[in-house]
């Protein structure tokens, strides 16, 4: 267990706390049950995304098609319900594995091709929005079935289905990531390419199979956005990717690779979304929320790299000695790449 | 060696050729249980091909692996894992982001009943494996923290906690002291005692005089000689490694003179430097001994602006230096070849003009243009002079052998006209003629009046290359003396002396 | 109030206008269009805060930023709902995403009007509609236009906006107006993503590919002005330029000669006449229905009478006419 | 010449002449000079802001503020011109000015604040755009001045004036990044930041000068969007960064840093408007537009990858000897961290 919350939480669990303690203070609203319960639902679609965001950072990679593909995904769906008749028992597993097999072919073009994951998934980001396009002339396509609602507003005992989807999809991330050999062989191959090579992993195998998990979690996504949303658009998902990867790096995973936990991932996502939360009980205008978002992605990552010095600076405001800020301190190569 | 059964590992005829090269034309190998088999050549002849082979990371072109007598295929890394081959890379092949006890295990985690990976066991195994070596270092400490040698350790500790029947060490002292490397040298002897067989490559062929039953040799991809072929002594051996006869390895010349270039006093910065004072004469090649961890590259880094000076001065000519970035340093004429020349060396995406005028762009350009042309002849002049070779600017440097890569290094500080330089481990992971090349390169230096601080973990070498040794222990220098007063007994010991206080201060 | 009579919401669109409970003494009214990119919503906005502010009554106005980005919209619906409001005037372009949450609203006792629509069947019982119709906007501009133009061959270039119901029934409209007529031929119609970049490439885009086009119409405002920059810079000063909307800056470049002419929807107005009725509404004084609010085509006459009436405008116009 | 000229821009100007050859077959329309002019004008925009992206790509950063902040500086433009009354003649000057501080500021916070630039331009692609909303109620801003419009649609001598900006910049960039101090340190920190630091080279400094140059340089792709549009808005310029990347990596420049040519993005640029064009004068759908570009970009990265492979299997097609094959293909490091 102290693998699953180590003190990679710590931070981002941190950053959330107070974030809520803010929010909290500027409106009476927020601690409502009902505006929590808000927030589950609210982080749902993003914090499921970002799991399959995170394990790629992991591995070294980025995904940035996953708006993209959840527009795509939602088309996909609406065919099957509204023009194949498809019913929503069997079109919404067939989504997932849809999903997992895009993911699949962004993964090969990756691992097997050799083209970096930005050009790969930047190349799907354009090419799924216009494959989403192809359907249905570009328009929407609206009221799916009337049994796909509830998959997203639905509740079990007072608590909104995607609380559960969220427990369940992040348990069984962190369990697989921190107690499975495949989780390892992402940490591996993220953390050295080339020692995972060596030591008999085979790397391209774990690449393509993060961007499978990653399309795989995205169709999770897409289902419920298409759930939400009782319809299917490619107008869906815009900038989706880059909340993902937000999350994933609020949550403190490091884009070089080898770094992240996937529940402080879930922290990540929670923090901008109640940040959101806070500044639309506030009625802030879009334009200060987007400022806000910047600034938050900005200081996770900063608070982050700075930890050292901000230690430092409080160890010597409050007069500890230097040594114990030396141990807080993992040691970087002092010349590391790290434009 | 019982003649009746076959070799543990034998290879035949063994071909694998890379675009443009045949690194390996059917090498021949036997590797026998509780046998130390040294593998010897010069760079790029084929060493780690043949032992990329056999750890299946890649596969023949042609030839046959044969497995106790039997043709066997070895199909991939954990394939080679499975047929009990543990190998150490030549590259690092730890990753920096996971704990040493993964590292260590990376590949064949202990599991639970449930399949589920067993942390506890994995520490606990790891911390055996460690002490078993020797070595203090904590299973749970992420790996990228700890210092080049420690990794170095940890790769050695991955090999050995597979207890298996052949061990493959790939240039595994590179990184290693004089200390480190006997303790390795202890576990090999204990391994091969139990019937281990090990294949061994090194280009410190001193230490490989110590510790070898038998050796084979390429050149240019094939064997020149087979085990028993040759004498296990080091003329001998380099004899059949360079084709030709070779009659010094160090062909020092002095060229010393009384006068004080750079005078370094008290010096200190927070990372590891401890009041460290020295002088550094005219001609002179001033070496600095101490074990892995003594902060001898620290000083160098000190010296060059690198880590900010938290105490101390630094005269240069009698004038005070002040050095707050390595551009000031540059441009007072010191100069840093860095040990590690991979990492912060080379520029890959140029060519050899590129990585030697890299220094120099100030002086070769006119607001703020570059004078191409002085760039070219520079970099002509210094490839003949320097003998690199001349595909050296045909293409970009990956494509050059280590001994040329690190000439290139060279090079650009002879380009920018330094006065005096600083060579960390200048040597190392390049084979004897190219060893012997740099040699030259000191003296041709020395003689021009330029002065030298030379550190290295090659103590042959630092005594038979230096004017003056300077002793290094915890980042301060305990005594500075002339190169000819000591011995290699003299450094060891000196080393092993601070060995009790380096370990508890690692421990902290 | 002040605006046209409603006319009935289709049989199960219209949600009693007695289950509306405002909660507060001060009415918080919450003004939701689905983006805030859209000037048009932004000036419809300024009508429904006039009217506000007359009234003594809180508006805010909460909105993403992206028309594309319903789902964001959808968030902000639920938290809105989580706070005291006694009315949400809202739109979107996804009204099956939004009728579950507005549906919710109802319940809650929230008055619940949609702006800038002309759907008579919303998917879930809501208070009012307020809208012009989309479809007639622009099938009075086909008609004006082929009075105006009719006695002679004219080839038609449309720019359409990203598929949807908006541009579907613009386009729609115009096609509309225009059958039947010989002389009138639509060689080409392309995407110009509603903006004015878009419309822009595209229109320097029709333009290369069609140089013999005499008439462009754009599903809005937006991409005719972009497609007026790309005829000005091939010198086709000749060109007939039809826009929808009525946006400031459209009737001020209808002014100034660049637009031919446009739809004029008045949002300012819209808004006003929507912050009417749902007052009304909160009062139990609104009968429930759709206000269709009234559209003009406006030549480069017209405009200019618009722009002198500039306190029926948001923005204002740059200078005075 | 030899170095500006060099190698690297056969692939990509192949790449572009075909293009060209296959649009050219499939309407008539294209050769003519009015669309040829119209090229120019439509490639100019992306092909200026492409310039800084390409350099800091090649100082091995990324790049992904550009689209938002182009809308911030066209706001900032329209709120010289039409609030403060700033002469166009000033306004400008300052906007190029305005565009380097604020590529200054993202320079310093990714070179000295150790935050990688991709996590501080996603914040400043989310944080500029809701700057540029705080601006006239987030309404767009018409009619600037009417001494702006030919900027961008004059002509001189039959010629469009982007077209001489494009040379002259083009001229400008090249020059500096193959024949001057700061070009060749720009290389150096791509290639191998921690041995620029050992050479005496400022990293810090010249990654943030990569910055300063995408910060001039958007601002002047945004004062030609002004003037194209002869208006401000916060709307502008969206996805124009990841046109921008895709034209340098077209061009062939390598986002692991260090490899990049300035002319070859102006083909990679030019290769994607020509496309565009080509499916615009044959009145193809959006859908399909963003099938043709992703598929684009992944083959441009995919042939400059597997040159290799490629050549040598034309060497087998065509019974050249192995031999010529070898020179041909600059072999990477096998195991080299590219996903
Ligand atoms: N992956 C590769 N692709 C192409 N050529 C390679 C590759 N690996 C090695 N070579 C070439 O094969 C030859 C043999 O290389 P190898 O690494 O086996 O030499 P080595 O004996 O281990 O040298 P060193 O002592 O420097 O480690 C060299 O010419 C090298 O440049
Ligand atoms: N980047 C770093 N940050 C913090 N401490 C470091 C760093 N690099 C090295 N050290 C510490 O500084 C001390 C000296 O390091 P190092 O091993 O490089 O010494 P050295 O004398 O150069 O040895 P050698 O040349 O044999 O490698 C060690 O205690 C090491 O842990
Ligand atoms: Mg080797
Ligand atoms: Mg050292």
């Amino acid at each position: 267990m102290k693998r699953v919350f180590d003190s990679q939480l710590i931070g981002p669990f941190a950053a959330m706390v107070i974030v809520a303690l803010v929010v909290a203070a500027t409106t009476d609203r927020f601690l409502n049950p009902g505006n929590l319960s808000n927030l589950s639902l609210q982080v749902s679609i993003v914090a499921l995304i970002a799991i399959g965001s995170t394990i790629v950072i992991i591995a070294a990679g980025i995904d940035l098609s996953a708006g993209s593909m959840v527009a795509l995904l939602t088309m996909i769906l609406a065919q099957f319900l509204k023009m194949a008749g498809i019913p929503l028992l069997f079109a919404v597993p067939l989504i997932l594995v849809v999903g997992g097999l895009l993911g699949l072919v962004l993964g090969m073009i990756t691992a097997y091709g050799r083209i970096p994951s930005f050009i790969t998934t930047l190349a799907a980001l354009i090419a799924f929005r216009g494959l989403a396009l192809t359907f249905n002339n570009g328009s929407p396509i609206f009221s799916l079935d009337p049994a796909l609602e509830p998959l997203f507003y639905g509740k079990v005992a007072g608590i909104p289905m995607p609380f559960f989807y969220l427990v369940f999809f992040y348990a069984l991330a962190a369990f697989t990531m921190n107690f499975t050999k495949l989780g390892r062989e992402i940490y591996a191959v993220g953390g050295n390419p080339a020692a995972a090579v060596l030591t008999g992993i085979n790397v391209r195998k774990v690449q393509t199979l993060t961007f499978v998990i990653a399309g795989f979690m995205t169709a999770v996504g897409a289902v419920l956005m298409s759930a939400r949303l009782n319809s299917g658009s490619p107008n869906y998902g815009q900038t989706l990717e880059l909340q993902a990867i937000a999350a994933a790096v609020v949550g403190g995973a490091s884009l070089a690779g080898g770094r992240g936990n996937i529940l402080a991932t879930l922290m990540g996502a929670m923090t901008i979304v109640i940040v959101q939360n806070g500044l639309n009980l506030n009625a802030a205008p879009s334009s200060v929320q987007n400022i806000v978002l910047g600034a938050i992605i900005l200081l996770a990552v900063g608070i982050d790299m700075w930890r050292a010095e901000i230690s430092s600076i409080l160890g010597r405001l409050f007069g500890r000695s230097d040594q114990s800020v030396k141990t807080a301190s993992p040691a970087k190569p002092a010349l590391s790449k790290d434009a | 060696m019982s003649q009746g059964t076959p070799p543990l590992w034998e290879f035949v005829d063994i071909c694998k050729a890379y675009p443009g090269v045949l690194a390996n034309d059917k090498v021949c190998i036997k590797l026998l249980d509780g046998s130390i088999h040294g593998l010897l050549g010069e760079n790029g002849c084929g060493k780690s091909t043949l032992i990329k082979t056999l750890s299946g990371v890649q596969q023949p072109d042609s030839g046959q692996i044969l497995y106790k007598g039997k043709a066997v295929q070895i199909s991939d890394p954990q394939d080679a894992r499975d047929k009990g081959i543990a190998t150490v890379f030549q590259e690092f092949s730890i990753v920096p982001t996971l704990s040493v006890g993964e590292n260590i295990f990376l590949g064949n985690m202990p599991k639970t009943r449930f399949g589920v990976i067993d942390w506890k066991k994995v520490n606990e195994s790891a911390a055996a494996v460690l002490a078993e070596m020797d070595v203090d270092i904590h299973p749970e400490a992420m790996t990228g923290t700890l210092s080049v040698g420690e990794q170095q350790l940890v790769e050695i500790a991955k090999a050995v906690a597979m207890k298996a029947r052949m061990i493959i060490l790939d240039e595994p002292t590179a990184a290693l002291g004089e200390d480190e490397i006997e303790r390795l040298h202890q576990l090999l002897r204990k391994m091969r005692s139990q019937g281990t067989a090990i294949l061994y490559v090194s280009h410190r062929l001193d230490e490989v005089e110590r510790i070898v039953d038998e050796v084979t040799i390429l050149r240019s991809g094939r064997v020149v000689r087979a085990s028993g072929e040759t004498e296990i002594n080091v003329s001998q051996i380099v004899n059949a490694m360079v084709g030709e006869d070779i009659s010094e390895h160090y062909p020092k010349e002095h060229n010393a003179t009384s006068e004080v270039v750079l005078r370094a006093s008290h010096l200190s910065t927070k990372n590891g430097v401890h009041d460290a004072s020295f002088d550094l004469h005219k001609g002179e090649v001033l070496g600095l001994g101490g074990v892995l961890g003594s902060g001898r590259t620290e000083i160098a880094r000190a010296l060059f602006g690198v880590d900010a000076l938290t105490g101390g001065t630094v005269t240069l000519n009698g004038a005070p230096l002040k050095v707050r970035h390595e551009i000031d340093a540059i441009e007072a004429g010191l100069a840093l070849v860095p040990e590690n020349r991979k990492f912060d060396g080379l520029f890959f995406n140029f060519r050899a003009s590129g990585n030697i005028t890299a220094a120099s762009l100030g002086g070769l350009s006119k607001l703020g243009i570059l004078d191409l042309k002085a760039e070219d002849e520079g970099t002509l002049r210094l490839i003949e002079e320097l003998e690199i070779s001349p595909q050296a600017e045909q293409k970009t440097v990956n494509f050059l052998s280590g001994g040329n890569q690190q000439k290139i290094v060279i090079a650009r500080w002879l380009f920018s006209d330094a006065k005096v330089l600083i060579f960390d481990e200048p040597t190392q992971g390049i084979d004897i003629g190219a060893k012997i090349a740099v040699y030259k390169l000191i003296n041709l230096l020395t003689r021009a009046g330029k002065s030298i601080i030379l550190i290295s973990s090659d103590h042959d070498e630092l005594l038979a290359m230096s004017d003056r040794i300077a002793v290094v222990q915890h980042g301060s220098i305990s005594r500075t003396v002339p190169a000819s007063d000591l011995t290699h007994d003299d450094l060891v010991r000196a080393s092993a002396a601070q060995l009790t206080h380096a370990a508890t201060e690692e421990r902290q | 109030g002040d605006y046209p009579t409603p006319v009935p919401l289709k049989d199960g669109a219209q949600a009693a206008i007695s289950s509306i409970a405002p909660k507060n003494d001060t009415f918080r009214i919450a003004y939701m269009p689905p983006a805030t990119e859209f000037n048009y919503y932004i000036a419809v906005g300024e009508g429904i805060k006039s009217v506000g502010k007359e009234a003594g009554v809180d508006v805010f106005m909460l909105a993403p930023q992206s028309g594309a980005d319903i789902n964001g919209q959808m968030g902000m619906i639920q938290d809105v709902l989580t706070q005291d409001v006694d009315a949400i005037i809202f739109g979107t372009h996804d009204e099956f995403a939004a009728a579950p949450l507005l549906k919710k609203a109802v319940d809650q006792g929230i008055a619940v009007l949609m702006i800038n629509s002309d759907i008579p069947d919303f998917p879930t019982p809501i208070h009012g509609v307020v809208g012009y119709s989309q479809r007639n906007g622009t099938r009075a501009m086909a008609d004006w236009a082929v009075q105006t133009y009719g006695d002679q061959k004219v080839k038609v270039g449309i720019i359409e906006g990203q598929p949807g119901y908006h541009s579907t029934e613009r386009v729609g409209g115009f096609l509309e107006g225009i059958e039947g007529n010989d002389n009138f031929d639509v060689v080409v119609s392309i995407d110009g993503k509603w903006n004015v970049e878009g419309g822009n490439t595209a229109g320097m885009d029709i333009l290369q590919s069609h140089p013999d086009l005499d008439l462009v119409f754009a599903a809005n405002d937006y991409m005719i002005i972009g497609a007026s920059y790309a005829a000005k810079a091939l010198g086709r000063s000749d060109l007939v330029m039809l826009g929808n909307d009525g946006d400031t800056s459209g009737l001020e470049e209808i002014a100034s000669g660049n637009i031919t002419a446009t739809v004029n929807t008045s949002p300012y107005l819209m808004g006003k006449a929507a912050m009417s009725a749902t007052l009304d509404a909160l009062n139990g004084s609104f009968p429930g229905g759709w206000i269709e609010t009234p559209t003009s085509i406006e030549d480069q006459a017209g405009a200019i009478s618009v722009l002198q009436e500039p306190e029926k405008l948001f923005p204002q116009p740059s200078k005075q006419y």
